[in-house]
């Protein structure tokens, strides 16, 4: 491990392809970045690590493009570089893949890979050219040239991934950046990739690669760059797990060393609901299937009981919570609650028998971003607010007034709008909306993905809290550190099928990895 | 799982089948419009009818073609019709102090640009949505023409001869090759050109568009720039069919440009559609509307069927969505 | 209609009128056509022969509601007498009653509300002569036989379907030959009517004549047998101003407009709001000055005819500014 | 709700008086008249548009109905044919029309919601359909000859020098809207669905049944202008509400309501049809036409856009 610092000289001794130092970006209150040096030699593949929210791919964006930041530097081949937009960056040689999917559905794959930069001749579409260059290009990825003319939104994720991936590559960048691109890729795709990023290398392209999964670590990168909460947390050039999660780790609450930390925290804090295998069972499913999402899932969930559900990103927790809440289509299975056959059909069945849950994606499928604090809270309440549909003003003040002293979420008065409040108040408040239902089930999707440290073990503590008071907690994380310091047992799935049930001292981040990498299976 | 295999979602035959619907909707009423008014009246196939249709859709025609521009990256503009009546005004008005026809012609052009520009700044630079902010500049339009007319019917032949129905090549209007050239280059430029494409993008993912290094405002400012001039031109075909300018002149046109946008195919969200859609769907209304006349078919009725048309279209369009959605296709 | 020329007279002179001087008005059917125009242009040398205050208001598009509205708003605003030439015959007849009882007088002109509280309807013709002299038109320029098409605006203006009414009954009681074809065509505006005259001109070949009803449709039909290269073929009349259908009187494409004298029917209402004020009554056989005929009036159904209905030609359109 | 929103009705509020000492400067007839209460006797039923209209744009999902004007013709005609040629009790016929603008509402919400239909289109398709099939309906001409007596009641009294139609229905109308809305589940949950659909759907709102409601309650408020229409001028007519869908539009938009939806109160709206009535009848008695009082609101509504988007962080633009 080497100590953060801006003038680390790359293997190869050459003067570097790109340094960036003391990059800070604001986000309204949100620091996203503060003070981050990164550099990147020619031919040198260096990975960008860091837990959900680190700063990874605002970093990324920077160097793309897309944010400017609010102070530091960047040189691009020793001239200074400042790009004002993608096309900028582009243009000086930056290329790069977006975490998120940003194909254009509506138009052709061929389209899709040349879009704002099309070759022309005499002003129009070279469509010969394009077409030519696309085939070699997905040929280097394995994908058929029939692809070309196909719909990119009619494609699955992973192929309109390597459809993205293959428009990164062809600009035959200087600084080729990719951003977990191998989270909806299967094994033998993200193999292709890799000896891809090897050749790209060997041309001497810079590439910054950004992924959670360990197992490819030291197929990708020469060097390992890790964020902490918007701040170089150090580097390496060893894929050293142990260090690299420590480096990574966002408080001294998380050791490594799971088997010591889970007796310590079990014996004081859990002593009353860990160990014995929970109350009785609240929620079961049975050969759960959902076609595309899930395959033949078991699982159980125990009041009194915090049952971890882990896996890569796209292994299909998420529809498998959604499913159980009512709110994915299920083709096959039986679903039990309190024992009795349960068909989840919406949210609302679920809610009013007591079945709450936290989606992944807080901005997206959490927030009312119109509306105040006190009405985000009391949203999934109001059934219990009401007389004859008519609000009661002093009941809702008053469930308002309650969970948020209990949550203690931090907001200039319950009549503030969300938007004003940080990312973890706000977190705070949609987990408050759930616990305002009294909920028996309490399914959290990512609960403190993008959070500071000390909300995030607040609310650690409180899911905790509610589990000891009874309630069937299930956790879903992408969070190793997370799962192991919340769950009691843990369900792994990878490719949509359970491959690993782990509980006591079965549960050993090597057992979740596996399990999760499709090792195991 | 081998990496040559395509893994998309497999298509229902529902789907297949209402894709092929949906698709095929369009041409198929058309011709069994066609049918159904030969049948009924004798002279609706006639040359002079068909010419009499085309000349009278021209205008239509025009701004339809534009409003195809903006539609595709998720616009909408509902001053086109008076922005005609307002342009026409002028136009008339030089016309009738012997300004020569190509000045006029010019100025049409010109007009038209700046009412497209006043949109385009208000929709694309200060982000006002297009459908508040066209309803706004309509009413400033229309209360314009009302000054400028100030009453008084301003009569005005033709400003040029090859804009009027009158002049013709082989009994065909040049006024449509006029229309024709327009939409052949509006779709050469759409289907074959950077700019052109870049239209299509905005409208599927503007956010990706931005990500992509395109332009996103500048793109937007241009299709209301073609809008307007589309719409200076169709000013100009207006005035050589209608001889007159009054002073509601030309209102009527919004709403029915928008609705053969809509008949023709094209995506209110975007993304998805084609001029050479709206040249049908042009033609569709403007076939409907004459051969009711032509199969007595009281005028009364003429809404009712256009009403129809639209709703069966965006409904078949809507199905497919829907199958697909339901079938996992990815949006 | 209240346009900017006149606005600002009237808003200077409004001060004035609170000291007394007797102010009048009139609702027309719609801003925007020079037909309203000539009434006004009547109207304001009838203001100054008489010593009144005039002005003139009407709802941007056609709308029953609005002009509702203008009439309440002119009452409020302490005019002595106004005339109304009401869109439809009964949507204004309670504002009408409601006037008349806070002591406006309150007169039709130009259209009527038979069953409301007017005091008097002045009329330019009745609605029997004009459609009468519409067909009479027609025929002549038709020698009497063929197909003929109506042209009219929108279907609910009570005097267009009255007209029509009189021209049909002429038609069937004096020229049997002549028939009407493709019912009656209701448009919207001028680019509407002329596509329904060239759609009418090609279902049916033979016609021989169109009748434009509303000043928006005369323009229409005169370009469309412009363009259809129909001058002489198709014979078209109907009751435009003759400003309005100059070019196509001029061109041959209309034979002839009918209508009255719009800037005398304006001169005639104020007259008659005149008299209201000062109390007098009408005669049977009254002498208006500035206007060369005597004006009748009837006791029963009170109304006060203007006289017969014009026709306008080649000849003499441009004897009028309207 | 937002500081922004709190703005423009003090916004309004602001230019509502200085409209009034304007107008009254610029006419003597403005103050005097006695009654400025009866202003918004001509408003009542673009009020009822305008409030619907500000239901379904706040329920979000790019929610507009075009329609409503022609779906006040259709009403109006039904009406007449009920209570004139069908010889119904006025009352009753009333009744029956109400049910049929629920249908139409019904038709709207239901290819929306159901078949996932732009809005903006379905509308303009059935701007078409209604107005048309109200034009069938009646031969295109107007029905009158209803029986005056009782039935006249909510067009043509006034109580204590306000209109019936303003006190009886127009008031009402907004102030059980505004109750609804602000303190009933149903409200919420329609504020729910125009923030954040996803999220409604999440914490247990039918998405669907709110904005189907929405296009029902719209439809149903423009029979209630039919109705009230017909007993104030006692006819029908298949063009009673022709041009409305986009006054109405644009007085909720004026008003405050975001078209993306979410954001926006019926107070706003109310405000902004206030400041309409000013306007207009001021103008009117300064002799200023109708065509430039529709041009003043044109100007009136982008600058009042202008300003939001200043107050706003980057509105997309639809
Ligand atoms: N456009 C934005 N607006 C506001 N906040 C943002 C924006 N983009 C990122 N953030 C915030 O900045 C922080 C860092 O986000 P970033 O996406 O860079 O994390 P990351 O390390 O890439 O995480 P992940 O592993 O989940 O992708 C987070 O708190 C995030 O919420
Ligand atoms: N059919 C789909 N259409 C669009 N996006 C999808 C689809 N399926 C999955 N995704 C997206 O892909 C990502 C991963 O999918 P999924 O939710 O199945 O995995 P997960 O195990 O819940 O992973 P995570 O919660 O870490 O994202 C999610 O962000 C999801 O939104
Ligand atoms: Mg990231
Ligand atoms: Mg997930």
């Amino acid at each position: 491990m080497t100590d953060r610092t801006g003038t680390v000289v790359s293997s190869g001794g050459a003067p570097p392809l790109l340094t960036a130092s003391g990059i800070t970006k604001r986000f309204g209150a949100t620091r996203a970045l503060s003070d981050v040096d990164l550099v990147v030699a020619a031919g040198e593949r260096v990975a960008i690590m860091g837990e959900n929210g680190a700063g990874k791919s605002t970093l990324m964006k920077v160097l793309a493009g897309v944010h400017s930041p609010d102070a530091g530097s960047i040189t691009l081949d020793g001239a200074p570089f400042a790009p004002r937009s993608p096309d900028d960056a582009n243009r000086a040689g930056v290329s790069i893949v977006y975490q998120e999917p940003s194909g254009f559905p509506h138009l052709s794959v061929l389209e899709n890979l040349w879009m704002g930069r099309q070759p022309t001749r005499r002003g129009r579409l070279d469509r010969g050219a394009m077409r030519d260059e696309a085939s070699a290009l997905l040929d280097r990825l394995g994908l058929p040239a029939r692809l070309l003319g196909r719909k990119m939104g009619d494609l699955s994720l992973a192929d309109q991934q390597q459809v993205l991936i293959a428009r990164a590559i062809s600009m035959r960048a200087k600084l080729l950046i990719l951003d977990e691109p191998t989270s909806i890729l299967t094994a033998t795709e993200a193999d292709r990739l890799f000896a891809l990023v090897d050749q790209l290398a060997g041309e001497g392209t810079g590439i910054c690669y950004i992924t959670h999964r360990f197992d490819e670590l030291e197929r990708v990168a020469d060097r390992f760059v890790v964020l902490r909460d918007g701040r170089n947390a150090g580097e390496t050039h060893e894929a050293d797990r142990e260090a690299l999660l420590a480096m990574m780790g966002s408080s001294g609450e998380i050791e490594v060393d799971r088997a010591g930390h889970l007796v310590a925290e079990t014996s004081t804090t859990e002593a009353p609901t860990g160990g014995h295998g929970g109350g009785a069972v609240m929620l079961e499913a049975h050969g759960l299937t959902a076609h595309g999402a899930f395959a033949g899932v078991d699982l159980q969930v125990r009041a009194g009981w915090i049952s971890g559900l882990y896996g890569l990103v796209g292994a299909g927790r998420t529809e498998l919570a959604m499913a159980l809440f009512g709110e994915h289509r299920i083709d096959a299975g039986e679903v039990t609650y309190r024992g009795v056959p349960y068909r989840p059909r919406s949210s609302r069945d679920a809610l009013a028998r007591g079945i709450a849950y936290l989606p992944e994606d807080r901005r997206t499928q959490g927030l009312l971003p119109h509306m105040t604090v006190g009405e985000n809270l009391a949203a999934a309440s109001l059934a219990v607010l009401t007389r004859f549909g008519v609000l009661s003003r002093a009941r809702e003040a008053a469930l308002v007034k309650r969970w948020s002293d209990d949550l203690a979420i931090k907001a200039q008065g319950s009549g503030a709008p969300i938007t004003s409040l940080s990312g973890g108040n706000q977190q705070k408040v949609l987990l408050a909306r759930l616990v305002a239902t009294e909920p028996t089930v309490l399914m959290l999707d990512e609960p403190t993905r993008g959070i500071d440290v000390a909300t995030k073990s607040e609310i650690h503590r409180r899911v905790r809290e509610l589990a000891a008071a009874g309630a069937a907690v299930l956790v879903i994380s992408s969070e190793m550190a997370e799962m192991l310091t919340l769950a009691d047992d843990v369900t792994v799935l990878h490719e949509g099928r359970v491959t690993a049930r782990l509980s006591g001292e079965q549960i050993t981040e090597q057992a979740i990895l596996r399990a999760a990498t499709g090792v195991a299976a | 799982m081998s990496a040559v295999t395509v893994t998309g979602p497999s298509r229902s035959p529902a789907l297949v089948a209402l894709e092929r619907v949906q698709s095929l909707l369009l041409p198929a009423l058309l011709i069994g419009e066609v049918i159904v008014f030969a049948l009924l009246s004798s002279r609706f196939l006639s040359a002079d009818n068909l010419v009499n249709v085309a000349v009278n859709a021209a205008d239509i025609a025009l701004i339809a073609a534009g409003l195809t521009v903006v539609v595709l990256m998720g616009g909408i503009d509902v001053s086109t019709g008076y922005a005609v009546g307002l342009i026409s005004w002028f136009l008339a008005t030089l016309m009738s102090s012997g300004t020569p026809g190509a000045l006029t012609l010019i100025v049409a052009l010109i007009g038209g640009a700046l009412l497209g520009l006043l949109n385009g700044l208000l929709t694309a630079r200060l982000s006002i949505p297009s459908i508040v902010a066209t309803l706004g500049t309509s009413a400033l339009f229309q209360t314009a023409l009302f000054a400028l007319w100030n009453r008084r019917d301003v009569f005005s032949g033709p400003v040029l001869p090859f804009l009027s129905g009158s002049e013709r090549a082989a009994g065909v209007p040049l006024m449509l090759l006029v229309v024709l050239v327009v939409y052949a280059a509006l779709h050469l430029v759409l289907v074959g050109t950077r700019v052109g494409r870049s239209v299509f993008a905005i409208g599927s993912n503007v956010e990706a568009a931005r990500l992509a290094g395109i332009d996103v405002r500048r793109v937007r400012l241009l299709g209301s720039l073609v809008l307007g001039l589309l719409v200076g031109l169709a000013a100009c075909t207006y005035l050589a069919r209608v001889g007159v300018v009054q002073a509601s002149s030309g209102g009527e046109l919004s709403l029915l440009a928008i609705a053969s946008v809509v008949v023709g195919g094209t995506s209110i969200l975007g993304g998805e559609g084609s001029v050479l859609r709206t040249l049908g769907g042009v033609v569709f209304i403007a076939l409907l509307e004459n051969g009711i006349v032509l199969a007595g078919v009281p005028s009364l009725w003429n809404g009712l069927l256009v009403g129809c048309v639209i709703l069966l279209a965006v409904g078949v369009n809507g199905a497919v969505v829907l199958l697909r959605r339901r079938s996992g296709v990815a949006e | 209609s209240g346009c900017s020329e006149t606005q600002s007279s009237t808003t200077g002179e409004s001060a004035a009128a609170n000291d007394g001087g007797t102010r009048v008005a009139f609702v027309s059917q719609v801003e925007g056509i020079p037909y309203f125009n000539g009434f006004d242009a009547g109207a304001q040398r009838a203001a100054e022969e008489f010593g009144v205050e005039y002005e003139q208001a009407g709802p941007a598009t056609v709308d029953a509601t609005e002009q509702v509205r203008i009439l309440d708003n002119l009452v409020s605003q302490g005019f002595d007498a106004i005339a109304i030439s009401p869109l439809d015959p009964t949507s204004i007849n309670s504002s009408i009653t409601r006037a008349q009882d806070d002591g406006v007088q309150i007169a039709t002109s130009d259209a009527d509300a038979p069953d409301s509280d007017r005091s008097v309807f002045v009329s330019q013709a009745s609605d029997e002569q004009l459609g009468a002299t519409v067909m009479d038109q027609l025929a002549d320029a038709t020698g009497g036989t063929g197909q003929y098409g109506i042209i009219s605006g929108s279907a609910d203006s009570a005097t267009f379907n009255a007209w029509i009414d009189a021209a049909e009954a002429q038609a069937a009681a004096e020229y049997p030959d002549m028939e009407l074809v493709g019912g009656i065509r209701y448009t919207t505006d001028t680019a509407q009517a002329l596509e329904e005259a060239q759609n009418l001109m090609t279902a049916y070949p033979d016609l021989a004549g169109i009748i434009a009803v509303p000043s928006t449709a005369v323009p229409g039909v005169g370009q469309a047998v412009t363009t259809a290269d129909k001058i002489g073929t198709v014979a078209v009349t109907g009751f435009g101003s003759p400003q309005t259908a100059a070019p196509f009187l001029e061109s041959g494409a209309m034979t002839s407009t009918v209508l009255w004298n719009v800037e005398d029917l304006g001169y005639l209402t104020v007259w008659a709001l005149a008299q209201l004020v000062e109390g007098n009554e009408f005669a049977a056989e009254n002498e208006v000055p500035g206007l060369d005929e005597p004006v009748t009036y009837d006791e029963a159904t009170g109304i006060l005819l203007l006289g017969e209905p014009s026709v306008f030609t080649a000849e003499n359109y441009a004897d009028y500014d309207f | 709700m937002s500081a922004a929103l709190r703005d423009r009705r003090v916004v309004l509020l602001a230019l509502i008086a200085v409209a009034m000492v304007a107008m009254s400067l610029i006419s003597p007839y403005f103050l005097n008249t006695g009654n400025l209460l009866s202003l918004l006797q001509y408003s009542a039923v673009i009020g009822l548009l305008a409030l619907g209209q500000t239901l379904v744009i706040l329920g979000g999902g790019g929610g507009i109905d075009l329609s409503i004007g022609s779906t006040l013709s259709l009403c109006s005609v039904v009406f007449g044919l009920l209570a004139v040629n069908g010889g119904l009790n006025p009352w009753l016929a009333a009744l029956l029309t109400l049910v049929v603008g629920a249908l139409l509402g019904l038709v709207n919400g239901g290819l929306i919601t159901g078949l996932q239909l732009p809005p903006l289109i379905v509308t303009l398709g059935t701007l078409y359909l209604f107005s048309s099939a109200a034009n069938v309906l009646s031969d295109g001409v107007d029905i009158n000859g209803f029986d005056r007596a009782g039935f006249s009641t909510i067009g043509q009294t006034s109580i204590a020098g306000v209109p019936f139609q303003v006190l009886c229905v127009l008031i009402p109308a907004f102030v059980i809207g505004a109750f609804v809305m602000q303190r009933t589940v149903f409200g919420r949950r329609v504020y729910q669905v125009g923030s954040n659909e996803r999220a409604a759907g999440l914490v247990g709102v039918d998405v669907k049944r709110i904005r189907l409601s929405l296009y029902v309650i719209a439809s149903t408020l423009a029979a209630v202008g039919a109705i009230v229409t017909a007993s104030w001028l006692l006819n029908a007519r298949p063009t009673a509400g022709t041009g409305f869908e986009l006054q109405a539009i644009t007085i909720a938009v004026l008003g405050g309501t975001a078209i993306t939806g979410g954001t926006g109160r019926l107070s706003g709206t109310f405000l902004a049809l206030l400041l309409v009535a000013v306007l207009n009848s001021g103008l009117q008695l300064a002799g200023v036409g109708s065509t430039y009082q529709i041009g003043l609101l044109g100007a009136v509504l982008i600058v009042s856009m202008l300003v939001r988007s200043r107050s706003q962080t980057a509105q997309p633009a639809l």
